[in-house]
């Protein structure tokens, strides 16, 4: 039976790792990614984790370790942050491409410069188009599941593809908080034995990444946009499974206080918590404000977006990046995008909070609130504007 | 799948653009690029071996009298066997068009 | 005895009247006429058989190989990016000893390979490369040096020879062509303190069978540099490359030896050296030299050769064969 | 929910301080968060650590901005750092002192309630070294009890090993001899 300890969450995500029974890991320190990566070497070092721990020389090899470790067949794992993932990011292109259900947990951070440390989702926006299947955990727990989650389902027959665990770098890495952890029986219930469907063995001889001219290029992508199609599905099939071996329910999108909500924050991460926080406090105030998180950043739950979405009057949603664009941050894009799609023009307002470190507080929360009401109210034009920096 | 031109539907493509068979260029003929082709004067020859295994296109096999036999379904005509004949036993002729 | 001796007490070289006649690489390959490079390769593959796994950076090799929908690669193979091939090669390498280890898999005795171009090797792949080989992971790693970026149009690497005209080291007015000296990716591997380092020619086919045979027999890092001349960006004949790999040792410019756990040993003394000028005049991509860039060039190869000299004197390493005993083919 | 600031140097152990009393609280079967004020450590200087404790599920992200209770290990912090910085006017200040509440209050000028030890002293004489992150958690659960020392039991042995019984008599001691105003 697994128990319910108090523990940092990048022990826990670490733990966790183990007991998945991996059997390499490639990895390069980086802040906040680190206390996982050091974990998951003592697992090794003390024996309690039978697997080959490759201290690499960058996050470049780390993922091209796990690139050659996938396709000869070894269930994988890494962990990155920042520039970490953008040094790393040319071979994440080729892992989700020649199909290798590679793991990896992503402890946000921001991207220089200047230098920061500190938490944002710019690592995790530059892995949007990638083709790696990505969540995104909100507390401790979540991160623990989504690990074990992000392998039965890189590694199910119907997707291989890699999977990119998101956890807020600091704000969840170093956080110690209660958290429920499986024992390895629960995880081996719940998670089958990795059976490699194509392996590097000179007993059968195959050639991994051939050269694509133009004449397959186009079938080659297709064929990966069409498995990261399939994935939803089976994403929300395993966490359906997952809830009736754990009894904690997932969905892409999740919702908090939503019914008859007129306005409707939008968040992603563990800020969402803090806007659960911020809706407790403009409910009871008698204010018509519901939450909208999400759990699933790609495939992108469109659908099931604009179904949680639909029937608001105004809807507030917090980028933690830059886009550098003249109308919206990335998540808003998206959201504005399905809206459209589904013939749907609510009034959005777009806030980009929470970079590099700035915290994001219940007020802040309540202002983006208020203003979207006033702008309603008043009919001003939709704006796109970064909380609380300083003219 | 069609195999010269890699012509395909997509969902005819192995995970990950693998390629499930092995040596399979073995279909192409590179012969097509030789304007000259290496001759082997059976008379001189010593049967050491330096045009097999100088040859970058695998282009010789040995025979069961131990003479080696050019495939001209690949060889592209590159002369290295030629120079490298220690007895000059081969020699470079012009591709009859 | 170092572990790399140990390894090679009862090493057997290759006879040319018994070669294997495995070709790992299948014919029906797009390398250009007279590629000295895939002949190198072959060569390398031919002396490790089919029990092997192998690593591809990008270059020509790759592109000339894996054209979809054909592959000439009878092994499994396995091309990823660039600079990468040593991480890739660590990673498969990882994998099979924690699967034959944890008992999922049986074949302990799968040789790893990975391969790259001079640029793929000595410039963009350098830190994957000395990363696996100071981690120890049990693999060849294998420079196939033709001295500049071939697959993308001949331009300049760190691994150009002085004065050599490439696309991006045209000589004009105020340039001689290649303004640097060949940096020495075999010294560089050597000082990782790693078991084997040897360089070898095509030309010298059984040395460079052997070499590659006793690289996949030594547990940990071995590294092959393999001299690999292009005749397209080097502008020489098409029936020419192994010839040019021919005198490039014997003129001392490219000399042929091992390290085997930090002995220095060299292959053959080139006791009466030919003058690098025969070397060079059949190249195209050298002939804007004047006399004395050559004297220079000659003055240089003949430091370097004596530096190589002192390093194998000072570990007693003794050289192997003498000029003139080698026959033909090796 | 209950909010605490730990005021140490980089070294001191102040975020080790926070961990065990996050861990106590979850080990009790409440909820609880613990973290350092994230980046880089370095030694000797100012740093802080934070928990929360709550017998809910917590659901905030925020920053400690108004922690009820602070807990200074560092006498010498009290001249560079205002450890009072956005406590309420109820809120409790836990100090590693020599000096009585009083003397603190009337050098310092603390406004707050205050709770007092001379745990250097205590750790000294428990410990051999004059860390006081696990004495000033006696003097925590005396002055506030946010937690119990049962429950810091488990978690002090886990990560202490061999010296644990040790530091849970200097918190034991702590414990006994802190001083804490009406």
């Amino acid at each position: 039976m697994g128990k319910r300890v108090g523990m940092e969450v990048s022990i826990a995500a670490a733990e966790v790792v183990g007991l998945c029974d991996v059997d390499v890991i490639a990895a390069y320190p980086i802040t906040p990614q680190t206390h996982i990566v050091e974990h998951l070497s003592e697992l090794v070092a003390d024996g309690h984790l039978d697997a080959e721990f490759v201290p690499v020389e960058s996050e470049h090899s780390a993922m091209s370790t796990c690139v050659g470790a996938a396709a000869a067949g070894a269930r994988t794992f890494t962990s990155t942050s920042s520039q970490g993932y953008a040094l790393m990011a040319e071979i994440c292109y080729i892992a989700s491409s020649l199909r290798l259900p590679i793991v990896m947990a992503v402890a946000n951070r921001a991207l220089s410069a200047p230098i920061s440390i500190w938490n944002d989702h710019a690592d995790m926006m530059m892995a949007r188009d990638t083709g790696w299947i990505q969540t995104v955990a909100e507390n401790g727990q979540e991160v623990v599941d989504l690990l074990l989650h992000a392998y039965r389902v890189a590694e199910d027959p119907r997707v291989l593809l890699p999977v990119m665990v998101n956890l807020d770098g600091f704000i969840l890495s170093h956080m110690i908080e209660p958290i429920y952890m499986p024992d390895k029986e629960e995880v081996q219930r719940y998670l089958p034995p990795y059976k490699p469907a194509l392996r590097l063995d000179p007993r059968n001889p195959m050639t991994f990444g051939p050269v694509g001219m133009p004449e397959v290029y186009t079938e080659a992508k297709k064929a990966q946009d069409e498995a990261m199609k399939g994935a939803l599905p089976v994403i929300v099939e395993a966490w359906k499974e997952f809830e009736k071996h754990f009894g904690r329910a997932y969905h892409p999108v999740e919702t908090y206080k939503t019914d008859g909500a007129e306005i409707l924050l939008l968040t992603m991460g563990s800020v969402s918590e803090t806007a659960m926080t911020a809706v407790d406090k403009m409910r009871a105030e008698g204010k018509k404000v519901g939450l909208v998180h999400l759990r699933l950043w790609r495939p992108f739950p469109a659908k099931e977006l604009v179904e949680a979405l639909q029937g608001a009057k105004a809807i507030v949603v917090v980028d933690r990046a830059m886009a550098f664009s003249t109308q919206s941050g990335p998540v808003c894009v998206e959201v504005k995008a399905a809206l459209f799609d589904h013939g749907i023009s609510t009034y959005v307002q777009n806030f980009v909070a929470g970079l590099g470190g700035r915290d994001v507080t219940v007020e802040d929360f309540e202002m983006m609130v208020a203003k979207t009401s006033d702008g309603l109210a008043k009919g001003l034009p939709m704006t796109y504007e970064i909380v609380n920096v300083r003219e | 799948m069609a195999k010269e031109t890699g012509i395909v539907r997509w969902k005819d493509l192995a995970l990950g653009c693998t390629l499930m068979e092995p040596g399979t260029a073995a279909e192409l003929k590179t012969g097509d690029w030789r304007s000259m082709r290496p001759v082997t004067n059976r008379e001189l020859c010593i049967k050491c071996g330096q045009c097999y295994i100088f040859c970058p296109d695998m282009v010789y096999s040995r025979t069961a009298e131990g003479y080696y036999e050019a495939n001209y379904y690949y060889c592209k005509g590159c002369g290295i066997c030629a120079r490298e004949c220690p007895k000059d036993a081969i020699q470079m002729v012009q591709e009859e068009k | 005895m170092g572990i790399a001796a140990e390894a090679l007490k009862d090493f057997k070289g290759f006879n040319l009247k018994k070669l294997p006649e495995v070709e790992p690489l299948s014919s029906g390959h797009r390398a250009c006429q007279g590629c000295g490079e895939i002949l190198a390769l072959r060569q390398v593959l031919k002396a490790l058989g089919e029990n092997v796994i192998v690593a591809s950076a990008t270059g020509c090799m790759e592109i000339v190989t894996s054209p979809f929908p054909q592959t000439a690669w009878r092994v499994p193979w396995i091309h990823v990016a660039f600079e990468n091939a040593a991480a890739v090669i660590s990673g498969v390498e990882s994998a099979y000893k924690a699967l034959n280890r944890k008992g999922k898999i049986d074949q302990p005795d799968v040789v790893f390979l990975a391969y790259g171009g001079d640029g793929g090797t000595a410039d963009i792949g350098l830190q994957a490369l000395s990363g696996a080989l100071e981690r120890g992971h049990n693999f060849i790693y294998v420079c196939l040096d033709n001295e500049a970026y071939m697959n993308t149009g001949i331009q300049r690497s760190s691994s150009t020879p002085y004065g050599a005209m490439t696309t991006t080291s045209p000589p004009g007015k105020k340039s001689i062509g290649q303004r640097t000296w060949k940096k020495n990716v075999a010294y560089i591997a050597a000082a990782h303190g790693i078991p084997y380092v040897a360089t070898a020619s095509p030309a010298f086919a059984l040395d460079l069978m052997n070499k590659v045979k006793k690289a996949a027999m030594i547990p940990g890092p071995a590294y092959v540099h393999i001299f690999s001349p292009c005749p397209t960006g080097w502008r020489h004949e098409t029936d020419l490359a192994v010839e040019v790999a021919r005198l490039a040792v014997l003129t001392k410019i490219f000399p042929l030896y091992e390290v085997i756990d930090g002995r220095w040993i060299l292959s053959r003394k080139v006791a009466k050296p030919k003058p690098v000028s025969e070397y060079l005049k059949v190249q195209r991509r050298f002939r804007h030299l004047t006399e004395k860039d050559i004297e220079d060039i000659q003055r240089r190869v003949d430091e370097e050769y004596e530096d190589l000299l002192r390093r194998c004197a000072m570990s007693g390493g003794e050289p192997e064969k003498k000029e003139g005993e080698e026959a033909q083919g090796d | 929910m209950v909010e605490i600031r730990f005021h140490g140097r980089g070294g001191q152990g102040g975020v080790t301080s926070a961990e065990l009393t996050a861990l106590a609280a979850i080990e009790q079967g409440k909820f609880a968060q613990a973290f350092p004020s994230f980046g880089p450590e370095r030694r000797g200087a100012p740093v802080m650590a934070f928990v929360r404790v709550s017998d809910q599920q917590i659901r905030t992200r925020e920053k400690v901005y108004n922690p009820n209770i602070v807990v200074v290990l560092d006498p010498t912090l009290l001249q560079i750092v205002n450890v009072e910085a956005g406590v309420p006017q109820d809120g409790i200040v836990v100090v590693n002192t020599r000096l009585s509440a009083n003397e603190l209050r009337k050098t310092m000028g603390l406004t707050r309630r205050l709770a007092v030890v001379d745990a250097s002293t205590i750790a000294v004489e428990t410990l051999r070294v004059p860390i006081t992150n696990t004495t000033m958690l006696g003097a925590l659960i005396k002055a506030t009890g946010v937690i119990t020392l049962d429950a810091l039991r488990g978690p002090v042995e886990k990560r202490f090993g061999p010296i644990a019984e040790k530091n849970l008599r200097a918190c034991q001691r702590a414990y006994e001899e802190t001083v804490v105003e009406e």
